[in-house]
């Protein structure tokens, strides 16, 4: 086989895809760092202002405010979400019928929309004719129905419960495949070894996880990074602008104000950072040849 | 896959039905579209159906809601694809007129004796640079609504509704005090139109310039602004303002006072309307939103305009709708009959509304009410992140009003000069 | 490709709960009670929602709630059902849509993950990661050009343009686990296809897509909710109620009309928008499951 | 009591029972091997013996302690895996002393210990090594040392040399001839390869679908196997069965009409007293039958040589005859071809007698 002829065969293949990324991913990032530096608006018009779209996101406090609180609930649901799923994965792993069972349950909500999962919480969440609170008083947990979204710290509990109801099973499933994937027997060796339950999970387990968990993490991390439809449906955006997302923030300047440029600079930021942190990852999860 | 493919033929067919089903009613005439918020759907379609039973040609209702209705207009403009006829909050007729969506009314209007009796609200935003690009369509004003059951139970005379913001803390306490979950007062703390039309004409009452239309008019101007905020901080801190009143986006905009549990609130004249048919049993009032001091009474004069926007494909007839809206048929049959405010001031004192005294203090508010002409307006009001909700929200939940304040007056000057 | 992948445990034990001599009885049956309490909180949220939707609507609105219904009755599903432009609307173009992610995610990823896992395409790794550019630049900083760009040729606020949206954020995903599938066909059986006459064509259509029939029905199932679920495309590129989908739809109905919100319509519409989804899982778990997990963990 | 003890062990995965009811001991210092066919239930009575499997119901003994319901760590046994199951992500020094960091032993007696095991096992080169820059042999010897430094009661192999090649595998099975020879340790050690079995282990436990067939010496059970399944299964090329009809019995000497060619005399070790007439089955290892002339008075059958296999040290004969195909082996040249017709005088001494139930007599 001529590598040349055949080469160009397989790339004769991949052609239409390709096409597809310059002209729909390519093409429009280009486009995007172009409106950056003009202030277009969705109501026509608008011309090129250089960097004074980032000059501005520089000073605009809630921008600023955005990330930090983007970055904040990062934080707080990746830690949650991993060690939730793992913790879940070890219950789970194992493939009785219960735990078989139990684990596609688990990851059941992974099927439904963030908007509409976002929609059924934020009825159950809600002051008044919510079934949380409801319950809450009734075990008498609290005295009266609490207003969950008035909170910035409420309301972002409120979602991150929602979003790992929603997404916990995913990282539940990769992380029992991980599991399941290290050989029984090493397990069975390590037991002899004399090590505990907890022990075997921390030097045996999770070592050998290690793969999974970070590619895990960065999935995570990326998608709480461009959160949008959790809290553009549940707390939106406030109390104040307290809980307003980078991606949020974007979409406000670009779609509510018609700031198409001074978004397309957000954008930009996000992509960059988003960027930044995913290559980072991923040179953090390349395998050191060790196994 | 068989599995997919077979639901998706069968709601392929299902749609195809329904979709064939809805269009052949207007068959031989011209199939209008008119895109309407959310809150002004009623009077629009009782409108449309007037009109519809009158003429050949048809138009149909598409409702968006409130916060997407400028953003799905603007798309729809920039991607070509636009309704035939439009009707939306008046506020943002500066910010689209600049921006060339709409048509030129100004011949249509001038021409057409109905146009000088609309509202002076309406003959002021829809023009720019000279040119008309729009007349009244479903007039709203605020005014205060007040439960009567619960002024009676807290000891209330419910026949004199509070004149000052003084009376009104002092009327929700005492409301309050009933307990079992009644409250005073009801605002929708994270909604920034809904308290531009109920909490601003307390402001102006006492004529405070609130809203800029360029960068060195006044902002925030007035002792109005901080009285006004301080009332408000007073009721929140006292209880006697419901815990979800913070988060209200405006989903629940009259939700709890529908529940006969709150005594009193900012709300639109509409709302008299859609209580008396949901909700027959609320014995409830209507009263001018006070101000600082007795008789600093005002009100917002919103409501929704009607214009063409750019590349209608139907524009003659959508002239012949906006014209015809304005004549005494529409006006009375269309709006005062199903007790919706007629946008010709002339009209306001109907035979309908005399049996409903409460409308005529509806239709008295529009005399004294107000509308500010500015740009940006989603920017500075109405949006979740504008000065003005972030305003009130720091102010009235977290307490420092000054500095409230002089945050949303440098907000509010950048935007203006943009 | 290293040592994750799944199914390498040869122990007949693997995955199995093994029965370790002096483990206690108890632990076992604390397990399995902790397993139901998860069961039942994962599917609370979808039960209380699935009741809320049949009560009454008066009901539905209820403060504070009913845990059960008093009444059934299925006036809420009627109303999403006239709800503006009737359900059957909504419901075409949130299947339409899926069911153009789905043909393109094909019509592109197959051929492109078959290039590049079969032939010695020069920089194939460098050619992969473009394809791969989608995860890292998120879609929704590309919506604003995407936005423009559409509005110039007429694609947005079209079925048709809502699918290529979706399609950019599934497509990474789609090549990478076709290739993953394509890469695990032993080459004796290419080699066994070429020698009996196939062109690379033939190969791939008679030989090797029966092999990633798995790989295919995930791309397949993960573009349908994916499509089905979107929103904040659907938001921003739809302005014509006769284009919404599912979820556009539902959080209209939430912002309710008159300042009131139809709860016990929105459940319903929950229930609507959740079942397919559900369905589709359930019925093809087995394909789901191990067509996910090759092309994730890997 | 033995080092090792199994008390009418039972074990039953749902409603299938693996292991039947066995008893068996193990003397201190023993060499045992658990030979038998794959599913024979050999590697569920060690992970048994290891703790990895509870029993169904019977009891387990080590080191005259009742170990029934004690976790695995605590048995004081030491196990190599089929696989070696060694910890991918830790080197060779951390895999051997695992086990007395995670038992929480200081520091540098664990550094000792692990050194001097890997002297033993000549692993000291390799320490820090990860599993995966190893040989096989030498992962097999790390999985040894692992076991090694926990200095346990008994050793458990799972058919450790099962992953090797032919090669290594002989050269393996020689070191831990020695290492046994040296620790003198008990060992159990399951395998599947009867020369793995008859040349490490004095004692060899036959399991047949979960149940003991035989319990021997190697020679005992190649000499006397108990019946036509330990038979079958010790020795290669494997045992010539033929059909036959019992004539007479005169002493222990039973003579059999054999089906389609001639008669055969065979020495039966005893109980032959009671036998009636009837179908039985007789045993001749290929190497105890002789090839000769067909006419020969010694020649109990005769046949059509098949194939001839040479071996170099040895010869193999398929030799078809009217009771069926019979394999000889002979370990001296011999000059016969395919297609000669050669008779066959079997060696009375050495065969054995098989009755209706398989046992021998």
């Amino acid at each position: 086989m001529k590598p040349n002829r055949a080469g160009l065969v397989g790339l004769l293949y991949a052609m239409p895809a390709l096409l597809f990324v310059a002209a729909l991913v390519i093409y429009p990032l280009g486009q995007l760092f172009y409106t950056s530096l003009t202030s277009t608006s969705l109501l026509g018009g608008g011309k090129f202002i250089g960097l004074g779209n980032y000059e501005k996101a520089f000073n605009d406090s809630t921008f600023w405010s955005a990330l930090g609180f983007t970055l904040k609930y990062t934080l707080f649901i990746t830690p949650v979400l991993m060690g939730g799923g793992f913790l879940l994965a070890l219950l789970t792993w194992q493939n009785t019928r219960l735990k078989q069972f139990t684990r596609g349950v688990i990851f059941m909500p992974w099927v439904i929309g963030l908007a509409t999962s976002s929609l059924l919480w934020y009825w159950l969440f809600d002051h008044r004719v919510g079934p949380i609170n409801k319950i809450l008083v009734d075990l008498n947990l609290i005295e009266a129905p609490l207003a969950w979204f008035t909170d910035a710290e409420l309301g972002l509990w409120a979602v991150i419960i929602s979003v790992t109801w929603k997404v916990i099973g995913f990282g539940t499933i990769l992380f029992v495949a991980a599991i399941q994937s290290i050989d029984g027997e090493i397990t069975e060796a390590s037991m002899i070894d004399g090590a505990s339950y907890w022990q075997r999970v921390r030097r045996i387990i999770l070592p050998l996880s290690t793969r999974s968990i970070l590619l895990t993490t960065l999935i995570s991390v990326v998608g709480s990074m461009v959160a949008f439809d959790q809290f553009y449906i549940m707390t939106q955006g406030g109390p104040k602008t307290d809980t307003f997302t980078s991606v949020y923030w974007m979409y406000q300047n670009s779609f509510i104000y018609f700031k198409l440029g001074y978004g397309s600079a957000l954008a930009i930021i996000l992509t960059v950072i988003i960027f930044i942190g995913a290559a980072t990852q991923v040179a953090l999860t390349r395998p050191r040849g060790t196994e | 896959m068989r599995f997919l493919s077979k639901r998706a033929v069968a709601r392929v067919v299902l749609g195809t039905t329904v979709a064939a089903l809805m269009s052949s009613s207007a068959m031989a005439a011209e199939q209008l579209n008119l895109l309407v918020r959310s809150s002004a759907a009623n009077g629009a379609t009782f409108m449309t159906d007037l009109w519809n039973s009158t003429h050949e040609d048809q138009i149909s209702v598409t409702v968006i809601p409130d916060n997407q209705m400028v953003t799905k207009l603007a798309t729809g403009v920039q991607s070509g694809d636009v309704p035939d006829l439009v009707a939306f909050d008046l506020i943002f007729m500066p910010d689209f007129m600049r921006a060339g969506f709409l048509e030129d009314l100004t011949n249509l209007l001038e021409n057409d004796p109905n146009q000088a009796k609309v509202a002076q609200a309406f003959k002021d935003l829809a023009s720019y640079e000279g040119k008309l690009y729009g007349t009244g369509f479903t007039p709203d004003v605020s005014v205060l609504i007040y439960n009567k059951e619960l002024f009676r139970q807290a000891g209330l005379d419910p026949e004199t509704p509070p004149k000052t913001l003084a009376e009104i803390e002092d009327y929700a306490a005492k409301i309050a005090a009933l307990g079992d979950d009644t409250y005073g007062y009801y605002f929708s703390g994270s909604c920034g139109g809904c308290n531009i039309f109920t909490v601003a004409p307390m402001m102006w009452g006492s004529g405070a310039k609130l809203l800029p239309k360029g960068p060195d008019d006044p902002i925030l101007e007035g002792t109005g602004v901080k009285e006004v905020l301080t009332t408000f901080r007073n009721m929140w801190t006292a209880g006697s303002i419901p815990p979800d009143a913070q988060s209200d986006p405006g989903n629940n905009f009259i939700a709890v006072f529908l529940g006969g549990k709150l005594g009193m609130q900012g709300a639109g004249g509409l709302v008299i309307n859609s209580i008396k048919q949901d909700h027959p049993e609320l014995d409830f009032g209507i009263a001018p939103l006070p101000g600082v001091k007795d008789g600093d009474q005002s009100s917002f004069v919103g409501g929704d305009v009607i214009a063409i926007p750019t590349g209608s494909k139907h524009a003659d007839i959508a002239k012949d709708f906006i014209t015809w809206q304005l004549t005494d048929d529409a006006q009375l049959n269309g709006l005062a009959k199903n007790f919706i405010l007629p946008s010709r001031s002339d009209l306001a004192d109907n035979e309908y509304f005399q049996a409903e005294p409460r409308y005529i203090t509806t239709a008295k508010a529009v005399g004294i009410g107000q509308v500010p002409w500015v740009f940006h307006f989603n920017d500075m009001v109405n949006s979740d992140a504008s000065p003005w909700i972030t305003m009130l929200q720091t102010a009235i939940f977290d307490g420092d009003i000054d500095g409230a304040i002089e945050t949303a007056r440098q907000k509010m000057k950048e935007i203006a000069s943009e | 490709m290293t040592s994750m992948s799944v199914g390498t445990a040869t122990h007949p034990a693997a995955g199995k709960a093994p029965t370790i001599a002096g483990e206690k009885k108890h632990t076992r049956y604390i397990v399995a009670a902790v397993c139901i309490f998860l069961i039942a909180l994962m599917l609370f949220p979808v039960f209380m929602s699935l009741l809320a939707s049949i009560k009454t609507p008066a009901e539905a609105m209820a403060a504070p709630p009913t845990y059960l219904p008093h009444a059934l009755s299925l006036d809420n599903y009627f109303k999403v059902y006239d709800y503006q432009v009737g359900l059957p609307v909504y419901l075409f173009n949130s299947l339409a849509v899926a069911f153009l992610t789905i043909v393109f995610c094909l019509v592109l990823a197959v051929p492109a993950a078959y290039g590049l896992a079969r032939f010695p395409v020069p920089g194939k790794e460098i050619l992969f990661v473009v394809l791969l550019l989608g995860l890292m630049i998120p879609y929704q900083a590309l919506v604003t050009p995407l936005y423009l760009m559409f509005s110039k040729i007429g694609l947005s606020n079209s079925l048709v343009g809502l699918a290529l949206i979706h399609t950019i954020v599934q497509l990474p995903f789609s090549v990478f686990l076709l290739r993953n599938s394509f890469e695990a066909i032993p080459k004796a059986l290419e080699e066994a296809a070429v020698t009996d006459g196939c062109n690379s064509w033939q190969t791939l259509w008679r030989v090797f897509l029966p092999l990633v029939k798995a790989g295919i029905v995930t791309v397949v199932l993960f573009a349908f909710i994916a499509s089905w679920n979107e929103f904040l495309g659907a938001l921003i590129f739809m302005s014509r109620e006769s284009n919404f989908t599912i979820p556009i739809m539902l959080v209209n109905v939430r912002t309710g009309q008159h300042g009131a919100i139809d709860w016990g319509a929105l459940q319903a519409g929950v229930v609507i928008a959740v079942l397919p989804c559900i369905a589709i899982y359930v019925l093809l778990q087995k394909y789901y499951m191990s067509g996910f997990l090759s092309g994730a963990v890997k | 009591m033995q080092h090792v003890e199994i008390e009418n062990v039972h074990k039953s995965f749902g409603s299938v029972e693996v292991i039947k009811g066995i008893d068996l001991s193990v003397a201190k210092g023993q060499f045992c091997a658990l030979l038998g066919p794959s599913g024979c239930g050999k590697s569920t009575l060690l992970r048994m013996i290891a703790g990895l499997e509870a029993v169904s119901s019977g009891k387990v003994f080590v080191n005259g302690a009742d170990v029934t319901n004690t976790h695995p760590a605590k048995r004081q046994i030491a196990m190599v895996f089929q696989s070696y199951a060694l910890y991918p992500h830790m080197t060779v020094r951390q895999n051997i002393s695992f086990s007395l960091d995670v038992a929480g032993r200081p520091k540098p007696e664990a550094a000792q210990r692990t050194e001097e095991v890997a002297r033993i096992l000549q692993l000291t080169d390799f320490l820090d090594r990860k599993p995966a820059q190893l040989s096989g042999g030498q992962r097999q010897r790390v999985a040894i040392g692992r076991a090694l430094v926990r200095s346990p009661e008994v050793f458990l192999f799972d058919e450790p040399l099962s992953n090797l090649d032919a090669m290594l595998r002989v050269q393996m099975r020689f070191e831990l001839a020695k290492l046994h020879e040296e620790l003198a340790t008990t060992m159990i050690y399951v395998t599947h390869d009867q020369i793995e079995a008859m040349t490490l282990a004095s004692k060899i436990v036959v399991l047949d679908a979960g149940t003991i067939s035989q319990v021997g010496t190697p020679l005992e059970l190649y000499n006397q196997p108990a019946n036509k399944f330990v038979a079958g299964f010790i020795g290669s090329p494997q045992m010539n069965f033929l059909k036959g009809r019992m004539e007479t019995v005169a002493g222990r000497e039973v003579r059999l009409e054999l089906a389609g060619s001639g008669s055969v005399a065979i020495l039966a070790r005893g109980g032959v007293e009671d036998l009636k007439p009837g179908e039985l089955e007789i045993g001749i290892r290929p190497e105890h039958i002789r090839p000769c002339n067909p006419g020969d008075a010694e020649a109990n059958l005769s046949g059509r040589v098949e194939l001839v296999e040479h071996l170099g040290n040895s010869t193999v004969l398929y030799v078809s005859t009217g009771s069926g195909r019979l394999v000889v082996q002979r370990s001296d040249d011999l000059s016969i071809r395919t297609g000669d017709t050669i008779g066959l005088a079997v060696d009375a001494s050495r065969a054995h007698v098989f009755g209706a139930d398989q046992r021998a007599i």
